[in-house]
């Protein structure tokens, strides 16, 4: 024992006279600027997806309806309730959490004599932190827990696809559809959306674990038209898609088309095990061969019904086939989804006009049930000064005309009204065309609604740019200026809002800032009407319309004529999917009013 | 000395003083300890009111006889060390029961207690307790020997066993005190201090992580506010007996308070430092350095 | 120094003999023995963990520990959670120092994922096993001074420690669970100012340090209770599977930093530490300098890692992210001793098997047992304390 | 039941063989009671005190326990509000249930508890005593500490800061000092109840009912 | 690594290697072999040093796997030694005698896979559970979200709703 170590451990004393280091007042000591404590939801931002549910490992979030907050689409009208008789703060759900409505701030004491209130739903149930700036939030930069750049679609290049009608998009590999298939956070919201509800986050799931034969009869459950639809689909279900909040939604689109690819002709009927239905011995009559009419013979078809579709044209298809350009959609892959409907012992009888070679009447008679899903073919016109001349043209005339291969007129300088999806699907087909035949593009399509609210989707604007024509939305046309028979231009005004308060149509102009388009064709493309001639006067007077002329059916697109359902373009759209689902939903409305008929 | 009814009075009023100040020094002593640890500790009153809640506890179970005896045993060992010493020295009603042979009886009573406490604490069960009394009982039966051997040097200097004649043999300024005239009689009892009043290093009784808490582990409630009473009354008194050895008696309350303090701070000030002994080690040393120096004081006064 | 194994009674004639297995006979009923159970409620113990001792006299004849007060069934519980959901619960299993269970767990499945881990995040991650170390260690020391019944040092290390832990919550948002090494990276890049506030906290620690030096190691009481205590023969290193600081206190310089070097270790300079004498002092003191050890390597890493950098790399959908099939183990340097993860994968969402691998289920058990034997009651808290174990990653 | 609670006959040191039942001769097994509380006035003096001096008993039963320490110590002090830790059930107050509880443990916490003096007052720290927490679903932890044991007090967190648990404390100082703290008296009333809960789960179940 | 495989080939058969790393090797091996190829690796090939002995339930291909892995701490390699047996009575020859710590691996593994290692000391004395009465917790077949749901009673009042499913009562119930 030396002196040294007994003496030593008195200089312990020499704190005796120093300050205690002890926290003054430990009962409002703050946590650190990123503390995990208590939960926070901005609950207008939350949509309810229930990813922060799937992440938590303790079962700690409940996801519930919470009053005032409707559900609508793109928001399920739930939001999270935190049990703290569960959460470790771990605050996955904070980083997981699709739109960064939920974070944690830096309170941390919650004392209680009740084990039963310590359960609330963030941002609903006022709390003293709901306030607080401080506290965790989703680290930055560069930190994820699901990629939210979506994986880029291959197309063809400019130069590659102006000239031709080669369809543009390539599609993903494997690998491409995998990665992006692994961004879906399965919270399902995109199904109330999708019109067909289709079982969106399953197939996704199919397509990340390589079942894409599971994916195919999950897209046949809903869709008969997964390869059309793949290509073309309006793609609602993007739009609210969860992982689009914060990110690139899910390319969902791409991906039912990636499964649709995958699955050869001859394997359909393997897959989707539909050889040998039984006939029941009904008769369903089909007219129009577009979405919803191929969608209901599809669904009548499987349920043993023997269903013939009139189709006036040559070919099946209706619009996706003469109003929809090659290079989006190629004729193969409408007769791919086609020849499997087919294949069912769907009939088709070609070039045949209900009311002019067949009356509807005829097909009452001779059918238990008819199914009329004729679509919008009229072109509407602006009918400004002008809009008679011969060189103005309907859109929805020229891309028929071109899918049926007969020669245009196409001029130097073009000018398309019209801001829609079919607006831009001439614009490119002119600019084609005219690349064909001059060499060089000259097209402009201008549109009432300014750039931000063009009903056109984001992407044809762009690739429409990027194939030189020019879009320049925003303006009203009031006038074409015709010079001696012959076009000289547009005239247009500035549309300063096209919908009131209200949200109608009600679009407001300044006068003072005008535009002249020079041009010598105009083509119209500002909406389609639909053609219902068909309908005799003694069988119309058994439906019912609305004021505005539309044919009021129920929720099985049945109308007031028993036996004659209606759906398609003119009821709901004008969209594809729209049409599939109408003619999911009659099929099913025709069953079981024959079934109650019997 | 004569006794009356009177003397009974003042010895309630000994006591009575005498715990107050015991549990006011058990808190700030405890204050200054957690100063050292740089925190505030408890507050100076905490110990009022640990005993008022122990007191204060509904519920009561007994191990038996002895386990209500053991607590009561302890209370008078305490007790009456502080009744045959003089606390004030010169003060008719604070000399208490000092008598002409009261410094053999006091330290009988220093021993007193823990035999009371060994009892209690083996019928209590619980192999804790009977540990912390072997522990306890060897290690004072050490101390006890160097503590005896200074007591012994002090007798033989003041050729008396009369702690008043002693104390008044030390009056006249503090070069009179036996800590000066008899530093080795002074270093052993000292040293036999630091055993008596059970801190680290010699806090092998208690012993909170070896075996928690020792002879005290059952008791509770009612009885614990007794060992608690004790606990204020018995080192206040330990202190008194050092004072009056050692330090030449107080003749007034304010020099007691002063004296008692600085040598309780003697123990703490070595208690808070060090690391416990192991029961062999403490023995072991209480029998080494304290033992010949207490032999050296005797061997000093004889010759 | 002593080097002689301790024993309390020279003379051993009046101890019972041992049997061929060099074990005592105890017969409960001859009445000279007790039963002295030490734990789940005790002071003295570390964690919720039991002795069962057989004393005779103030001597233990026979031990057997009694562990499981604390078993939460990690490892079942992990195979039926998803990879990332796991990732918060790792850190539970060693409550005082959790982030090696999520180095440990992230590394071994990025390991068998394939994933890459950013220089930054590597740099963040050493960082916080340093910090890690340094406040588990703080709070060691304080059970170590304390078992031998000295308070005033946990006083001071458990204040050190509050201080880590503060800077924990500044750079990572939890107090003592940190979660922060998330598989592929970490939840977070340094907080403004946190390198000065870090250094000041490393005076501070240092400058109680020096204290502690004077008061605790430079303390008879303490020198008397530990040197020659708690002997660990170097040839039971191997034997009982002995690691960390308990085998490098033996002269075996085991330390996964040098031997396996991971992370950003091998860019940092340091020296392994080593004692002889394998005694309870020596490992105090072997883990006194890793302490101040790990001080020094928080200033490198402050020194040497960049400013900027990407925190976490690209990983797959944690929702559903599969590892492929395969197996592997990863180890870290606790301050006990080897970590270690056992992941087997079978290629789903869900990891098929989990084993932790702490050095307490060796220390605490197997070797706890051995050494308590013969030595008195007064220092099994302190032997168990100077094994440095947490019964928390014994039953996981 | 472990060999050491069967009966057995074990010979005397005086040499006479005796029949003993560990559980029976061992421990009490006497019912616990309802103490009524006193006059209202001297109740009101003695909640005081019950309050003011919370001696909590030093038993971490799960990860919770590890912030007990920061609270002994400089930086939170608890001290200084009248808490202290006391190493033995007999005398302590307050229980500290840190956390999750596994069988086993609870088996040891519910023996503690009933060792301990009322009136006595329990408080649980975080998640896994009020539902389970993060290990709600192991095989091996409880997940409702209330039907175990007479709760005064929740805490929040995983686990609790030190900060929350002083709280917590002045939550039970409140309770205790408006009369509520009687978890106790409640536990000896709803004693078949706690049992039952109490004996469904712990499986070896080798005590008395009751061990005073 | 691949030299000490080889080694280990001239003496034994070994059915399957993995190297998962250049430090960490996987060895499948008999039941009969197991026991002697680690002592053998032990002694001969200085593998002195048992990180860790746990098993895996394949409870597809109704086999228990024991791995033994085993590091060598001078060339500072790690092999793992895997043994597959079979669930019904498993057993395994016990290495206690190897490493000291063994046992209580054993113990463990005794208790929470049910399987047998006859003559390690105190194998059958419970190790972490109490009382434990259903099948042993690690086996793949036990279900510890149930058991927990039907022994522990989960505070009432939790109920939640799948956002897709809520969004179709609410929005197209009749579709």
């Amino acid at each position: 024992m030396k002196l040294k170590d007994i003496l030593s451990p008195f200089t312990a004393w020499k704190h005796v006279v120093r300050e205690p280091v002890t926290i003054k007042d430990p009962f409002s000591r703050e946590g650190a600027d990123r503390y995990r404590g208590f939960h926070k939801n901005d609950i207008e931002t939350c949509i309810g997806c229930g990813t922060c549910e799937d992440i938590c490992q303790n079962a700690a979030i409940d996801m519930v309806p919470v009053e005032g907050i409707e559900t609508k689409d793109g928001d399920s009208g739930l939001r999270p309730q935190i049990d703290y008789g569960r959460c470790c703060w771990c605050a996955l759900c904070v980083d997981v959490c699709t739109t960064n409505s939920l974070s944690l701030s830096n309170h941390f004491t919650w004392v209680d004599e009740d084990a039963d209130v310590f359960r609330f739903i963030p941002g609903v149930d006022k709390k003293d932190w709901d306030n607080e700036e401080r506290g965790w939030k989703k680290p930055e930069p560069n930190y994820e827990l699901y990629e939210k750049e979506r994986v880029p679609m291959r197309e063809l290049h400019p130069e590659e696809r102006d000239k031709s009608f080669i369809e543009m998009v390539k599609g993903y590999s494997k690998e491409e559809a995998e990665r992006e298939a692994d961004r879906c956070v399965e919270c399902g919201i995109c199904i109330a959306t999708c019109p067909a509800h289709m079982g969106i986050p399953e197939y996704i799931k199919a397509v990340r674990e390589d079942n894409i034969e599971e994916g195919f009869k999950k897209l046949y459950e809903t869709n008969p038209l997964p390869e059309i639809c793949g290509r073309i689909c309006t793609h609602k279900c993007e739009t609210v898609c969860s992982v689009g909040h914060t990110g690139d939604p899910l390319s969902i689109r791409w991906l039912k088309r990636y499964i649709a690819d995958q699955v050869e002709s001859e394997d359909y009927k393997n897959i989707l095990g539909t050889d040998g239905i039984e006939n029941n011995g009904k008769k369903i009559a089909i007219i129009g061969s577009g979405p919803s009419g191929l969608s209901a013979a599809h669904y009548l078809a499987l349920m043993g019904y023997q269903v013939k579709i009139f189709e006036a044209f040559d070919k099946a298809g209706g619009m996706m086939r003469y109003g929809i350009p090659e290079y989006r959609l190629p004729y193969d892959q409408i007769d791919k989804d086609i020849n499997y409907i087919l294949s069912l012992g769907v009939e088709i009888q070609y070039n045949t006009k209900v009311g002019k070679d067949v009356s509807l009447a005829d097909l009452e008679k001779e059918y238990d049930a008819v199914f009329a899903g004729t679509g919008l073919h009229l072109g509407r016109s602006t009918r400004i000064p002008g809009s008679d001349h011969e060189n103005v043209y309907f859109a929805t005339d020229l891309l028929r005309e071109i899918t049926q291969g007969k020669e245009i007129h196409v001029a130097e300088k073009i000018v398309v009204i019209g801001g829609g999806n079919v607006a831009m699907d001439i614009t490119r087909s002119l600019a084609r065309l005219q690349n064909q035949k001059y060499g060089k593009v000259d097209v402009t399509a201008t549109s009432l609604e300014s750039e931000d609210i063009m009903p056109a989707d984001r992407e044809e604007i762009v690739e429409s740019r990027e194939e030189k024509a020019i879009v320049d939305p925003g303006w009203g046309p009031t006038s074409i200026e015709i010079e001696n028979n012959k076009i000289k231009g547009l005239h247009v005004q500035k549309c300063t809002s096209v919908f009131d308060e209200e949200g109608r149509f009600n679009p407001k102009f300044d006068e003072s800032q005008t535009k002249f388009f020079e041009a010598d064709m105009i083509v119209e493309s500002i909406g389609q009407g639909m053609d219902i001639e068909y309908i005799s006067k003694d069988i119309r007077e058994q439906m019912e319309f609305d004021p505005r002329g539309r044919i009021i059916v129920d929720d099985y697109f049945q109308s007031g004529a028993k036996w004659l359902f209606v759906g398609g373009d003119i009821i709901q759209g004008p969209d594809v999917i729209h049409g599939i689902a109408n003619g999911h939903r009659a099929a099913i409305g025709i069953d079981k009013y024959l079934n109650e008929k019997a | 000395m004569e006794f009356s009814i009177k003397n009974i009075g003042y010895a309630l009023l000994t006591i009575f003083i005498v715990l107050n100040y015991g549990l006011i020094l058990q808190g700030i002593i405890r204050k200054i300890g957690a100063r050292v640890g740089r925190r505030y500790g408890i507050r100076w009153y905490q110990p009022y009111i640990d005993i008022i809640k122990n007191y204060a506890k509904r519920s009561t179970i007994t191990h038996g006889v002895m386990f209500y005896i053991a607590p009561v045993f302890r209370l008078s060992g305490g007790i009456g060390l502080l009744l045959f010493m003089p606390v004030i020295f010169g003060s008719e009603i604070f000399s208490n029961f000092s008598f002409a042979g009261d410094l053999v009886l006091v330290l009988y009573f220093q021993f007193f207690g823990i035999l009371g406490m060994a009892l209690g604490a083996a019928e209590s069960g619980h192999p804790y307790s009977a540990i912390g009394v072997s522990r306890g009982l060897s290690q004072v039966t050490s101390f006890e020997l160097p503590l005896t051997l200074g007591v012994i040097a002090i007798a033989m200097q003041y050729q008396t066993l009369n702690i008043t004649e002693i104390v008044a043999a030390q009056q006249g300024g503090f070069l009179n005190w036996t800590v000066i005239t008899n530093p080795f009689a002074a270093a052993a009892m000292l040293i036999a201090f630091l055993g008596a009043m059970g801190r680290s290093p010699f806090d092998v009784v208690l012993a909170p992580q070896e075996i928690p808490i020792g002879p005290p582990t059952e008791f509770h409630s009612g009885l614990l506010g007794v060992l608690q009473l004790n606990r204020a009354i018995f080192p206040v008194a330990k202190l008194i007996l050092f004072m009056n050895l050692l330090f030449g008696g107080a003749t007034n309350w304010f020099e007691l308070i002063v004296k008692t303090f600085f040598i309780y701070m003697w123990s703490v000030f070595v208690g808070v430092v060090y690391p416990r002994f192991r029961v062999d080690q403490s023995v072991r040393w209480f029998l080494t350095v304290p033992l010949i120096i207490g032999i050296i004081a005797i061997i000093l006064i004889r010759f | 120094m002593n080097k002689k194994r301790f024993t309390i009674n020279e003379d051993r004639s009046l101890f019972p003999e041992k049997n061929a297995e060099g074990k005592i006979d105890i017969d409960l009923s001859s009445h000279k023995y007790l039963k002295l159970w030490q734990g789940p409620q005790h002071p003295g113990i570390t964690g919720n963990m039991s002795l069962e001792l057989t004393v005779l006299g103030d001597e233990v004849m026979d031990c057997e520990t009694h562990v499981g007060y604390l078993h939460r069934g990690f490892e079942k519980l992990m195979e039926r959670r998803k990879y990332i959901q796991c990732f918060p619960i790792v850190c539970r299993v060693a409550v005082p120092e959790p982030d090696f269970n999520e180095y440990c767990f992230a590394s071994a499945m990025e390991e068998l994922a394939g994933i890459e881990v950013p220089e930054m995040a590597q740099w963040l991650r050493t960082l916080v096993l340093e910090m890690s170390r340094l406040q588990s260690y703080l709070m060691w020391i304080g059970g170590q001074s304390g078992a031998f019944g000295s308070g005033i040092i946990g006083q001071w290390s458990i204040y050190l420690r509050d201080l880590v832990l503060d800077r924990f919550e500044e750079l990572t948002g939890g107090r003592v669970y940190h979660m922060y090494q998330l598989p592929g990276g970490v939840r977070g890049l340094l907080p403004d100012g946190f390198k000065q506030r870090m250094e000041e906290t490393l005076l501070t620690i240092e400058k109680f340090m020096d204290d502690i030096d004077k008061v605790m190691f430079n303390n008879a009481v303490f020198k008397k209770r530990s040197v020659g205590m708690g002997y660990i023969d170097p040839s039971w290193v191997n034997k009982f599977g002995i690691t960390g600081p308990n085998a490098r206190a033996a002269g075996i310089p085991l330390d996964v930093r040098k031997d396996y070097p991971y992370l950003k270790y091998p860019e940092l300079d340091f020296d392994v530490v080593v004692g002889k004498d394998s005694d309870i002092y020596t490992r105090a003191d072997i883990r006194r300098k890793d302490l101040l050890l790990s001080v020094d390597l928080i200033r490198q890493i402050f020194a040497k890692m960049p400013e900027k950098g990407d925190i976490k790399a690209k990983t797959p959908n944690v929702l559903h992210w599969k590892v492929p099939k395969g197996e592997t183990y990863s180890r870290a340097e606790c301050t006990r001793g080897e970590y270690g993860y056992y992941m087997v994968s079978d290629g789903t969402e869900y990891p098929r098997r989990i084993n932790v691998r702490g050095p307490s289920y060796t220390h605490a058990v197997a070797l706890l047992e051995k050494m308590i034997i013969n030595t008195n009651i007064a220092d099994v808290a302190g032997l168990m304390v100077s094994l440095h174990t947490y019964p928390p990653e014994i039953e996981r | 039941m472990k060999e050491d609670f069967k009966k057995r006959t074990v010979i005397s040191p005086d040499g006479k063989p005796i029949e003993i039942d560990p559980v029976k001769d061992y421990f009490s097994d006497a019912k616990p009671k309802v103490y009524k509380p006193a006059h209202p006035v001297i109740e009101k003096f003695a909640n005081w005190a019950r309050a003011n001096s919370l001696w909590v008993l030093g038993f971490g039963t799960g990860c919770g326990a590890i912030e007990m320490r920061p609270l002994m110590t400089p930086r939170f002090d608890a001290y200084r509000y009248g808490i202290q830790w006391r190493p033995t059930p007999r005398q302590s107050s307050v229980f500290v249930i840190s956390g999750y509880l596994s069988v086993k443990t609870l088996k040891r916490v519910v023996r503690t508890y009933e060792q301990m003096q009322n009136p006595k007052f329990v408080i649980a720290l975080g998640s896994c005593t009020i539902n389970g927490g993060m290990y709600w679903d192991s095989y091996n932890t409880i997940n409702r500490l209330d039907h175990y044991l007479p709760v005064d007090v929740y805490v929040a967190g995983c686990m609790p800061r030190p900060e929350s648990l002083l709280t917590g404390f002045e939550e039970l100082k409140k309770i205790i000092k408006e009369g509520r703290g009687e978890g106790a008296n409640k536990y000896a009333e709803n004693f078949d109840w706690y049992k039952a809960n109490q004996k469904k789960i712990i499986k070896d179940w080798d005590m008395p009912d009751y061990n005073w | 690594m691949k030299d000490i495989i080889d080694r280990i080939k001239t003496k034994y058969t070994i059915s399957e290697v993995v190297e998962q790393r250049k430090n960490l090797s996987f060895v499948t091996v008999s039941k009969e072999q197991a026991i002697s190829i680690i002592t053998f690796l032990r002694d001969i090939e200085g593998f002195k040093h048992l990180v860790l002995l746990t098993a895996a339930d394949w409870i597809e291909n109704d086999k228990f796997q024991l791995t033994y892995l085993l590091n060598n701490p001078t060339e500072k390699i790690d092999l793992g030694v895997r043994v597959f047996i079979s669930r019904e009575n498993a057993s395994m020859e016990s290495a206690h005698h190897l490493w000291e710590q063994v046992a209580t691996y054993q113990r463990e593994l005794k208790e929470m896979f049910g399987i047998d290692f006859p003559d390690s000391p105190g194998v059958d004395k419970p190790f972490i559970l109490e009382g434990w009465e259903d099948i042993p917790p690690y086996r793949r077949d036990f279900d510890t979200k149930q058991y927990s749901e039907d022994t522990y009673f989960p505070r009432p009042g939790r109920e939640s709703n799948d956002p897709a499913e809520y969004m179709k009562k609410k929005l197209y119930p009749n579709e």
